[in-house]
């Protein structure tokens, strides 16, 4: 059999579809040479930064988490964080374990929320999540439990599944009691069987094969996998503190798309579940690297469409560190949940692994406790240009190999909506 | 009545015991406000350590365990015919320690209205029933209004009623029930000794009242100032928040909302607490409103606190706990409505 | 489906999202035990961040989102001329929401700052009943989930729903909480109107008014409390602006 | 040591058994049953107004629904509200209750919708009614604007009953417009059989109009009351019974004689909700037939 090489093609699909905001891809084939392929965010910039200007520093968290409905918790969080390092608070211990379990539960709630409604359609065809009720309850349940379980968790932590309002400067507003920590533990444990219900499901989906070297770039976990704070560092071999992220990012301007781009090392690099995968896998949960085992996932991975995979294993992660950390603080004294401070002139950064990669936020704040500038770094900025160049090989690669249009129109969604860009987020 | 003594060490112990085998709520804190006091609340207890037997007042009244602030009252299930209603008045036993003698008081005028007149209340009825109350006296707070409304004694509507003699507590007994629970606990007879030092304390609380309320032609007063301009004075500050009748030990208008599941298989009517200050108290259909303007609806809870309920039941509903005054961020009480009334009245003379 | 022997329809409904976080519509996505029977009373013929299906002919539309550029401002009266109910769903498409927080700055030079003079397609910041007639505003940042379905019966049956019409401290009350207010810290729920069950004053924050105002919602009142409790006028300002709620409001009535 | 405080069943209390009967006020009913019934026939009178005829399912619960001329009921449709609305049938009819209902909000809307054969709930009978009995013997004066119209059926069906009990008896009746009027197709034979006297305004007519045109107050020029011996029961808007009580008192008519039905939000029509109290009055027990007098001395009655 003959290959046919496609001559011309032309895919323009408007407002991509399974993603959080809006993003158009482009791609143009003509005499066989690959004439245009973009991945343009086309999504409307809000101006966060210059939102934030002018207000109490009180107000940052609670303004940050409306960057983005899906990772609220992490842009709250990393908000506040920034506040912190700049006036040099020490939050007390029971707040920083809670607010790491919030951390967790809004990963489950990405995570399970991107691999159930958003990929998986994908590998069962179908067009959303709404018809596996009809063909495959057993799908939809399993979705169910988990993002349930993980909804309520966020719930009861920061008061809400989307938008909290617990996290303020200098630690939390309230915690929960002890009683209710104890039902969430219940909770959690009668979740677990869901996961490795979830993790075979997922084990017999054939992920497309394509490798694309890749420099990695995450938060450095010491002692733990890593997710609020600490050194960054990337598979390349740079290493930096928390507050030169500047150095980290290099973000610049491209025409084509709103969100802005972001290098280090090579033209792109990628952030998110693979990055820190890759980067910490030591450091995961026993459960976790078990998990990876079955899925046939192992450090090192260029193939970004194993970025699903990546992320069941940190859900796995997430809940048995969850369990451990629900433990721990029902029996240790939490009483102590918030520390106070004064505010002063200076700027400081806050990094988190929001569920798609690293967060920054970094503020310059004024004597009067008001901010006067900021500047945010969302982890799909970070992602844009490497799903760009990515897109492109891909691309060429299956042209290459004879790829019709549909299927190649099929595999470039595929491979955007595997690296769960949050769109609206990444323009803020 | 019958009363005997209990140490507080026995005290502890029988509470322990009822905390076994049944829902118990007292007086509990959480938060402080800015000048560092505590606020308290009625809430489930789950040990002894939690209960606070030296609270001073809680914020909001202990009603919501007679009249919650949202009660089921019916459910539906619709099929081929039509639909089935289901009524449910089951409660479970339940304890409430630590209520004041005016918050009983409330509740024997609620009494009034919901098993005393016409159609009693099935759910108030079977809560009042499955409820025992263990009464707390305490000295008066420096805005407590009740001697004047005549609610500072309590002598029916518990089970028993503590009183703080030092060591022990005096204890009115009103029901077999709590007689014989009392009983396993080595309840003491009352001694020469015990019934001095509840004299004494009994008149220590007496001295200790601050607040009065002048309510000697109220009601009257209610119909000749009922175009006051002080109405309007409180009303243009009243936010019709309607916090002064969710905290009101006696407060007890509602509205009821219907609605279905989302198949279409189930539906529930359900009461929820409203209160007359709130914008649609009397808003019909039709856009028409009869009581449009704030101070209208701020002088009818008045009204139905000071006049409507005398002119019905020959006493006040208003209890004078000043829940309301306190929980009024516009700083509406009742002594301050009232002393304007009357000082509004005098000037006219 | 019938209720009461009146049959029912299962309308085609339609999600639309614009310039926000998408919050709101990640809430319809929530609660799993009952989105089986959500989306068997309704036909979701749009919704593009759960669904790569794309049909227009819904009769429902539910718009998320505040408006701010051109494309947006015609994407949008498309979706009117269709719909039969528009539902404007959230702070930012009822009130303008966060949003209108950059509104205190030039455009021009914001756009300049961020973006380096590269051209970006933008605009004021305006809520949808600026520009198309709305039906029905479901309040909320994010709006919640079970008025969310209140609101989808209602559509159903044909009635149209009465929102509370009263402030959030019936609920807070309800609730028994203790009054963030008498602690110390700042809250709108006296002006804003109920139906979160004062989630926020649950959770020690107070209230920031992002369900609009209560009806006949007592500003100048508030104002003195707050003023009274110490706070600065340009503090209370900055909350009430926060949502963009009160704005105008008290500047109307003076 | 543990104590099990010992459970009241209510459940188990010999009202649970019986149907709940809303004449008896002073007893433990389950005051939340509505008597299952069926809307048995619907005559669509107007745009905005239909006639439902509501039957009581349970035979049992039928018997025991007996009421006077006045009162009123709470129609519910489960999962949707209760509504007040006054009987306008006749009280001797007890196979099935007359309802007259304008649609006007969420449940009336949904009322307007029903077909033959839907189930709904029936509460009551409710609140007080006009004294027929004293009225023997007397003139009887019944002035309704617009849905006023409706309760005032109740009592025209009982005059007819025991015609001779009464003497003269005089039906002024005025809506704003000519489609409005309801049951004109009685009005035959509320003249002729009934022997009742019938007049009829209207405020803005169109060009088929033949009657007569104004206000309800204009009506009196026409008809000779005495004072001494006429009872008058008045329903309608508000505006229309204050005009209309003033008049008749001018006249002469004591104002223990005169007889409104007022209308407030209600919620429970058990004197619970307080939706509907004013002041001290409840509309719904004290009420909503009142006479002139008490109406004068509610603050807010108008
Ligand atoms: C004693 C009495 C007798 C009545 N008799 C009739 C009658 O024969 N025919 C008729 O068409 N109407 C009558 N009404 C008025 C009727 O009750 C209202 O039109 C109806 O309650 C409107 O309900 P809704 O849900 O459609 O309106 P919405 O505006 O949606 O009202 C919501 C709720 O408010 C309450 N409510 C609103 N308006 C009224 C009102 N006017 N009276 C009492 N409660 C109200 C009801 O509980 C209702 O469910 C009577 C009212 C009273 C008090
Ligand atoms: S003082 Fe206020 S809260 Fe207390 S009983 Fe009287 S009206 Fe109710
Ligand atoms: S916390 Fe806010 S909403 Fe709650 S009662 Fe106080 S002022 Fe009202
Ligand atoms: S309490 Fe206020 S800010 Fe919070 S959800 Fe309710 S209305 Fe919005």
């Amino acid at each position: 059999m003959t290959v046919k090489t496609v001559k011309s093609l032309n895919i323009d699909i408007k407002h991509l579809c399974r993603v959080e905001g809006h993003g158009d891809i482009r791609i143009r084939i003509e005499d066989g040479k690959l004439a245009e392929c973009t991945w343009a965010v086309v999504e409307t910039p809000r101006f966060f930064e210059v939102m934030f200007r002018g207000l109490s520093i009180e107000m940052a968290p609670i303004l940050a988490a409306r960057i983005c409905g899906i990772c609220s918790i992490s842009h709250s969080l990393a908000s506040a964080r920034a506040i912190e390092q700049a006036l040099k608070i020490r939050i007390p211990e029971p707040a920083q374990k809670l607010r790491l379990l919030a951390m967790h539960a809004e990963t489950l709630q990405s995570h399970s929320l991107h691999l159930f409604f958003l990929v998986a359609p994908d590998f069962l065809n179908v067009p959303s999540a709404i018809p596996l009720m009809q063909t495959h309850p057993e799908v939809v349940e399993t979705a169910a439990r988990i993002k349930g379980f993980a909804n309520k968790a966020a719930d009861l932590l920061v008061g809400r599944s989307t938008h909290p309002m617990v996290i303020k400067i200098g630690g939390l507003t309230q915690v929960p009691r002890k009683i209710q920590l104890t039902e969430l533990a219940k909770d959690l444990d009668a979740t677990i069987p869901y996961l490795w219900k979830a993790l075979e499901l997922f084990k017999k989906f054939n992920l497309p094969d394509f490798v694309r070297e890749t420099e990695f770039v995450s938060l450095k976990g010491a002692g733990e996998y890593p997710f609020i704070g600490g050194d960054l560092v990337s598979s390349d071999g740079v290493s930096r503190k928390e507050d030169e992220y500047l150095a980290m990012t290099n973000e610049y301007i491209v025409d084509f798309s709103t969100a802005k781009m972001t290098r280090l090392s090579r033209e792109s690099f990628a952030v998110g579940a693979l990055a820190r995968f890759n980067n910490n896998y030591d450091l995961l949960h026993p459960k976790a690297k078990g998990a990876a085992e079955v899925l046939n996932l192992r450090p090192g991975v260029h193939n970004p469409f194993f970025y699903n995979p990546a992320q069941l294993v940190e859900c796995i992660h997430v809940v048995y560190e969850s369990k451990n950390l629900i433990s721990e603080l029902i029996d240790s004294d939490i009483s102590e949940f918030s520390s106070p401070h004064t505010v002063k002139e200076c700027e400081g950064v806050g990094a988190v692994e929001a569920p798609r990669g690293i967060l920054y936020h970094c503020y310059r704040i004024n004597e009067e406790g008001k901010i006067e500038n900021s500047d945010c770094v969302i982890p799909t900025n970070q992602n844009n240009a490497n799903i760009y160049y990515d897109l492109k090989k891909l691309v060429e690669e299956s042209v290459a190999q004879g790829k019709g249009e549909e299927e190649i129109a099929n595999l470039s969604q595929m491979l955007i909506r595997a690296y769960d860009p949050c769109i609206s987020c990444s323009v803020h | 009545m019958l009363f005997k003594t209990i140490t507080k060490e026995n005290f502890k112990k029988m509470v322990e015991a009822l905390l076994e085998e049944n829902e118990v709520i007292g007086p509990k804190s959480r938060d402080r406000d800015t000048e560092g006091n505590k606020i308290y609340r009625f809430l489930k207890i789950n040990s002894f350590e939690e209960l606070e037997m030296d609270y001073t007042r809680s914020y909001s009244s202990p009603k919501n365990y007679f009249l919650p602030f949202k009660e089921d009252l019916a459910t539906y299930h619709f099929n081929d015919k039509g639909w089935e209603q289901e009524i449910q008045y089951t409660t479970h036993p339940r304890v409430i320690i630590g209520m004041r003698a005016c918050d009983i008081n409330a509740l024997l005028k609620l009494d009034q209205v919901m098993l005393k007149s016409v159609y009693p209340n099935p759910h108030y009825f079977a809560r009042r029933r499955n409820t025992l109350i263990i009464g707390l006296d305490h000295e008066p707070l420096e805005d407590c209004f009740c001697r004047s409304m005549n609610t500072d004694t309590v002598f029916h509507g518990f089970d028993l009623f503590l009183t703080d003699i030092g060591d022990r507590y005096f204890v009115a007994i009103n029901s077999d029930t709590a007689y014989i629970i009392l009983n396993k606990f080595d309840a003491g007879e009352v001694t020469e000794e015990d019934r001095e030092r509840f004299k004494t304390v009994k008149k220590q609380i007496e001295s200790k009242f601050k607040t009065q309320v002048d309510i000697t032609i109220l009601p009257e007063l209610m119909d000749l100032e009922f175009e006051s301009e002080v109405w309007k004075k409180w009303g243009d500050k009243c936010l019709s928040c309607g916090s002064c009748a969710m905290v009101c030990p006696t407060c007890y208008c509602y509205g009821i909302e219907e609605d279905t599941d989302l198949s279409f298989s189930k539906a529930t009517k359900r009461k929820f607490l409203y209160s007359c200050n709130l914008l649609d108290f009397a808003a019909v259909a039709g856009g028409h409103n009869f009581r449009p303007d704030a101070h209208i609806r701020l002088k009818y809870r008045y009204y139905h606190q000071f006049r409507g309920f005398v002119e019905a039941f020959n006493q006040s509903l208003c209890v004078g706990c000043n829940r309301c005054g306190k929980a009024c961020l516009a700083g509406i009480s009742p002594k301050a409505v009232i002393d304007d009334l009357i000082r509004t009245e005098k000037l006219q003379k | 489906m019938k209720y009461l022997g009146i049959t029912l329809k299962r309308p085609k409904v339609g999600f639309f999202d614009f310039t926000g976080c998408e919050g709101c519509q990640l809430q319809i996505a929530n609660k799993e035990e009952n989105l089986k029977d959500l989306f068997g009373l309704v036909e979701v013929v749009n919704f593009r961040e759960i669904s790569s299906e794309r049909r227009d002919d819904y009769e429902i539309a539910f718009i998320d989102g505040c408006i701010t550029t051109d494309s947006e401002v015609a994407r949008l009266k498309k979706i009117r001329e269709q719909a039969r109910i528009l539902v404007a769903m959230g702070a930012c498409a009822c009130l303008g929401g966060v949003n209108n927080l950059r509104s205190r700055f030039h455009l021009p030079d914001v756009v300049k700052e961020v973006y380096d003079g590269h051209p970006i397609d933008t605009g004021p910041v305006r809520k949808v009943a600026e520009i198309v007639p709305v039906d029905i505003e479901l309040p909320g940042c994010p709006i919640s989930k079970p008025e969310f379905e209140w609101l989808v019966r209602h559509l159903i049956l044909g009635i149209k729903p009465q929102f509370p019409r009263y402030p959030v401290c019936v609920e807070c009350k309800q609730q028994l909480n203790s009054c963030v207010l008498d602690m110390g810290m700042m809250c709108l729920g006296p002006v804003t109107r109920a139906g979160c069950n004062a989630v926020c004053p649950r959770n020690r924050l107070g209230c920031w008014g992002c369900r609009g105002p209560s009806e006949e919602a007592n500003l100048e009142s508030l104002m003195e409390i707050l003023k009274e409790k110490g706070f600065t006028e340009a503090h209370i300002a900055e909350r009430m602006n926060f949502f963009n709620a009160f704005s105008g409001i008290l500047d109307n009535d003076r | 040591m543990n104590i099990k405080i010992p459970q009241y069943d209510i459940n188990l209390e010999p009202f649970m058994e019986r149907p709940p009967d809303f004449n008896n006020k002073s007893v433990l009913m389950q005051t939340e049953k509505g008597f299952k019934s069926e809307v048995i026939n619907i005559v669509k009178l107007t745009s905005q107004e239909k006639l439902f005829q509501v039957r009581i399912l349970d035979s049992c619960e039928r018997e025991k629904f007996t009421f006077l001329p006045g009162q009123f009921v709470m129609l519910e449709l489960p999962g949707c509200g209760e509504i007040p609305i006054s009987i306008s049938s006749s009280s001797s009819n007890r196979e099935f209750i007359g309802l007259c209902i304008r649609k006007a909000g969420k449940v009336t809307g949904m009322i307007d919708r029903l077909e033959p054969g839907a189930i709904v709930g029936i509460r009551g009978p409710f609140g007080t009614h006009f004294p027929m009995q004293k009225m023997k013997g007397y003139n009887i004066l019944l002035i309704a604007g617009g849905l006023g119209i409706a309760p005032l059926r109740s009592p025209i069906y009982w005059v007819n009953e025991q015609r001779s009990a009464y003497k003269d008896i005089t039906i002024l009746y005025g809506t704003r417009e000519p489609g409005q009027i309801l049951f004109d197709y009685q009005f035959e034979e509320w003249q002729k059989i009934y022997n009742l006297k019938l007049l009829t305004i209207i405020q803005e007519p169109d060009e088929n109009w033949k009657g007569r045109v104004g206000l309800i107050t204009d009506l009196f020029k026409e008809v000779r009351i005495d004072p001494d011996n006429t009872f008058a029961i008045v329903c309608g808007p508000p505006v229309m019974f204050k005009f209309v009580c003033a008049y008749l008192s001018d006249i002469g008519i004591p104002r223990q004689r005169m007889f409104v039905s007022l209308e407030r939000r209600m919620h429970c029509g058990m004197g619970k909700c307080c939706r509907c109290n004013v002041g001290s009055t409840f509309t719904c027990l004290d009420g909503p037939v009142f006479d002139y007098w008490t109406v004068m001395n509610l603050k807010e009655a108008i």
